[in-house]
């Protein structure tokens, strides 16, 4: 084990597949001498050198559509798209090329790509470049989704998706890099589709992922004084999703809050609920409860960010609800 | 540049295989047996025989909605074609992708694709896994007079120039995207000037000459095998039917369609394997006699062969 | 009333506004002389000329893009993209600018603006022409959705979406085209948010959509035959969602199966579901239900594509499931 | 082209409005004020100046992620502008865009944009707007050089073209797309040369001399309004400041920095002013200290007002 922050850990995911596979590579804007808009590459580029990490122009649907063509011909591509929000400009390349070739083609392709993007607001990044957009990727047979919330999570989870044969979304949460965690070294993964409870809990359970799953954690703690015992569970993979683990905990506490950043409608925690909904109606007493950010684009001021924000206390707020 | 007649004469073989398959799957289409759109290549054989003559199966190709053609002169299996188009389980991709969808990774084709202009990217990519090995293979693209217009286009021939990739686009200008005539979608006449934006050296020439096709080609690959990066070459050719089979094309004058017509890729290579003597009438009626044969064995094939199963639906979704 | 196809009736809706405002015109690929891939636009060319009825390239992103400066600029653009499936290549227009602006400007712009899109599969179109990608839009804030089922709807919901001053995804599916029936004339709207009651009935709750309406409403004949009351309800419109009349028919019944043809996961059967589990769950007396296609591509083969499509035997198993 | 000293004076105020602008949101941005990210627009300011020159309040410009200059050159109210920037319910935006999203649509200002590119089709679509009502009115599309290799530049330049849209694209190229200089990002020298793929004129002009900018802008203006169609202007220039603020720019020689420095578009305008004896030293000096009150008041009216409420968040998502 090893302290580093998560944007360290994620990096060190990505030197240690470089080193370990000469067919892994990593291109986008800015990745190269300037290390990446979050310094999420720094360092890389000096290490490995200008022909595996590369510079590319402006240009987000040629980055997708060669990282396509490269995996399908034996590499594999990681490639940062440098805000989540501008997956809008290579959504064609995501949605019908990369995540589709192998199912179009009978079987008979492989893709083997991760694309690296951060999500998140809480930096007055505005609406352009601070969404959390998981949801569209989630909606696409092909595509994986990984969105680690810890250091270590944050290293192991890149390994795994960096090995897997298809196509991963890697989300990672601007308001974490610099989140200090303990990281085990070597060839340690975590396998995509394993959910981690973060805390045990009998009374409610709490699905957050991402930035949320620390809001939970300080909420859980809160409740804890109360005399409320929640159990939060952090998905990690949202597709595949390990729904087997969600409903194990709702049939223990019979309670269900989903929390998330995205906009509520149309975010995966309509997915979760219904799921639970389906298979796991028979074990819940109490509505399911989803704490998310309005359905507003991101406001610019500090003021109304936090207010878009979900927080401690309205995570707080609706698990008394349920208890009311 | 100098060409044998057996070369020539294995371009005739090719263009008569594509027209003969085409012509084949036109009736099939229009008797019900292939379901969903399907876009013939007929009139621009010339173009994918005379370019894919220069590349060999370690050599990559992104191809279009309009693919069978670029996939015969690859090298793609007949059969396997015909069975896909008819959605059977014995296709190229089990049934699952149809026409727009045909691919054969192991040659090279990375796929028909049913995005117009989504081939250029991909294609810039192969060829940046050709670089990144260090091996002297190619990829080839095609792509029509509309897909140039995409932005796709722009940015992988930027990215192909930038990171000179041996790449080489070719345009297979056919003066019509669906209804929408060259002059109504873009204010260039040679499309190949548009390389010139990214310092990629880009040429015109008749499309339906198949030689004017293979020589151009034939440079561009060999600048590209050399390490010299990406070319374009533009293709003026004709689409003789319609966009796709059940198109009237009341958009193009009949004096139009007439003229191309006349400058059909097929008769004009008979003109000249005449005139060389490379062959007789004979001859040629003999190969495309063999043609149909084997297309129509592809169809017995094909017809023969068993719809996947319901199951199947879930199948190849993900590598695990 | 007069009798005419969902194709006729959305056209009639174009034409009826574009005779009333000369400020709204049409443009797209293949929509003048051609007429539209599948006839939509076909005789709006003659009517209204080449200054109204517009032929673009082949350039989604620009379609889009100079709509939102036309209707930014008082114009009051119909755009059609020929097929739901290409808004990937033009989804940055439409989620980061379309419908995006309005808030990022304070609220000091308008973009009114239509975008018509043909979805759906059944027609052996295969992986990239038959999706049905509602779910994306639905997540988007700024946006409304509308899916009209029947003729009149198709027009009616044309109408108000043209009038609406925010961008509208206007989703016909291509099934549905050539479908007759009757439709009022005139100034009439189907107001948007406003869900239809297609058949009443007691014991159970299906929400379905698009071309998945006709199949609840076979579904809820043979149903009825066997002795189960459903109550067959439309929502039109997605976004902004009728969550009322859901909820009332759920008061009603105690039970809810959601039917659409996009993917499972991540589709907006989930939110419906997720809504439906909170404010709804003290009506609930039986697991919520989705039906909807499998997590895979649209495959090409006719065989496929049957077993990809949701039918009516999966809506009446899933609905006996439930008094199982 | 003759140019009055009112005129050049003008241009002089302009450009000192903007740098004195820039140069506070700097120490604002330092000082915390100023959240998220800010694009100063320090070196460039003859571009806005001498294109915006050559507009009305009737036209439109689109804007970038660095668009105070654009702002201010095009009538922007700078109090709103920096309220904007400090996030309060005064700015332009009530506070819901910042920096990257200041706009005012009525005074024809589409808006900053967060996305490199979009500005491209969205300048095509107002001028679409002016065509379509028969209106002589204009739309100017600033946009970098990093951003002439997005696809949006490629089909919205196209639009224009084949549209006849009286829009003028006007790319300022200051060698860099953050770390991404252009010899890496494009080979071609002269980005105006793109132009040609579209069958538009396009000129490459000193970016950092108003004059030269002014004189390329009021043609391709002249030509728009005359329904003579689209043109580019690419204007070579040069940021002084990191891509934003707190990048140190270690990808930049400080030999290059200091010869760009060295033609500082207003140092050079002030020589020339002085050289015509169009004003004296302290008659510039009172045109800067008038700017340096205007934009004090501007700081002390942003500091003065209030946030924004939580409960707007849900506010002016939908117009009803
Ligand atoms: C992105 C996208 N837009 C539109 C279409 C619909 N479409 C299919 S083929 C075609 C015309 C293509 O024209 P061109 O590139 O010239 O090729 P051709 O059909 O002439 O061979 C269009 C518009 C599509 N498939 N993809
Ligand atoms: C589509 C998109 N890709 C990437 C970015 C991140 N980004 C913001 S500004 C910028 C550089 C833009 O370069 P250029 O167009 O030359 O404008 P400049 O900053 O030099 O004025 C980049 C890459 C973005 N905002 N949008
Ligand atoms: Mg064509
Ligand atoms: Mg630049």
């Amino acid at each position: 084990m090893k302290t580093m922050t998560y944007v360290e850990a994620l990096r060190d995911g990505m030197r240690f597949e470089m080193n370990k596979d000469p067919n892994v590579y990593l291109a986008g804007e800015d990745v190269g001498i300037f290390g990446g808009c979050f310094g999420q590459t720094a360092g890389l580029y000096q290490e490995f050198g200008p022909e595996r990490v590369i510079d590319t122009p402006i240009t987000e649907t040629a980055i997708i559509g060669h990282a396509v063509g490269a995996a399908a011909s034996g590499l594999r591509p990681i490639v940062e798209i440098m805000f989540i929000d501008f997956t809008g400009v290579c959504m064609d390349e995501i949605l019908n090329q990369a995540t589709k070739m192998r199912y179009m083609f009978g079987g008979k392709a492989k893709v083997p790509m991760v694309i690296r993007t951060p999500c998140g607001a809480g930096v007055g990044a505005a609406a352009q470049h601070s969404q959390s957009l998981e949801a569209f990727f989630t909606h696409i047979p092909g595509m994986k989704v990984v969105m680690p919330s810890v250091a270590a999570d944050a290293r192991g989870l890149m390994i795994a998706a960096i090995r897997d044969d298809n196509p991963v979304m890697y989300i990672e949460h601007k308001g974490l890099l610099g989140v200090e965690g303990e990281v085990p070294e070597g060839d340690v993964i975590v396998p995509l589709g394993k959910a981690d409870i973060k805390k045990e809990g009998s009374d409610v359970t709490i699905v957050a992922w991402s930035a949320m799953v620390g809001k939970a954690m300080s909420a859980a703690a809160s409740l804890e004084k109360e005399g409320i015992s929640a159990e939060v569970l952090d998905p990690r993979t949202l597709k595949p999703l390990d729904i087997d683990s969600i409903l194990s905990s709702v049939a223990k506490t019979g309670k269900l809050v989903i929390v998330h950043e995205a906009n509520k409608t149309g975010g995966f925690g309509g997915e979760i609920a219904a799921l639970v909904a389906d298979e796991g109606f028979d074990y819940l007493n109490a509505p399911i409860k989803r704490v998310t950010a309005p359905d507003s684009p991101v406001p610019f001021s500090p003021v109304l960010e936090k207010a878009y924000v979900p927080g401690e206390e309205k995570i707080i707020a609706a698990v008394k609800e349920l208890f009311a | 540049m100098e060409v044998t007649k057996e070369t020539l004469l294995g371009f005739y073989e090719t263009m008569v295989t594509i027209r003969t398959f085409e012509e084949k799957a036109m009736e099939l289409f229009a008797a019900g047996y292939i379901p969903g759109f399907v876009h013939l290549y007929i009139g621009e054989e010339a173009v994918a025989t005379g370019v894919c003559a220069n590349l060999t199966e370690r050599d990559f190709i992104t191809s279009t909605h309009r693919g069978h053609g670029h996939l015969i002169a690859k090298g793609g299996k007949i059969d396997l074609m015909m069975a896909e188009l008819m959605g059977k389980v014995t296709g190229y991709c089990k049934g699952k992708g149809g026409s727009m969808h045909i691919a054969d990774v192991d040659l090279g084709i990375l796929g028909a694709n049913g995005i117009v202009g989504a081939g250029q990217p991909i294609a810039a990519g192969a060829a940046f896994a050709c670089k990144y090995k260090k091996e002297d293979n190619v990829c080839v693209c095609f792509f029509g007079d509309g897909a140039s217009n995409r932005g796709t286009f722009h940015e992988a021939l930027n990215l192909a120039s930038v990171f000179n990739l041996p790449v080489i686009y070719v345009c297979e200008n056919n003066l019509y995207g669906i209804s929408n005539c060259q002059r109504d979608h873009m204010n260039v006449s040679d499309i190949s000037d548009r390389a010139a934006s990214y310092g990629i050296p880009g040429v015109s020439v008749d499309g339906n000459d198949v030689m004017a096709v293979y020589e151009a080609a034939a440079e561009a690959v060999k600048r590209a095998r050399k390490g010299e990066g990406p070319s374009m070459i533009e293709c003026k050719t004709w689409r003789h039917r319609g966009h796709f089979e059940g198109d009237p094309g009341i958009y193009k004058s009949a004096k139009e369609q007439e003229a191309w017509i006349k400058k059909d890729p097929i008769i004009k290579l008979e003109k000249k394997l005449l005139e060389y003597e490379y062959a007789s009438e004979d001859e040629l009626n003999a190969i495309k006699d063999t043609a149909k044969e084997r297309i129509e064995a592809a169809v017995e094939f094909a017809k023969n062969s068993p719809d996947p199963e319901p199951e199947d639906v879930l199948r190849d979704v993900y590598a695990d």
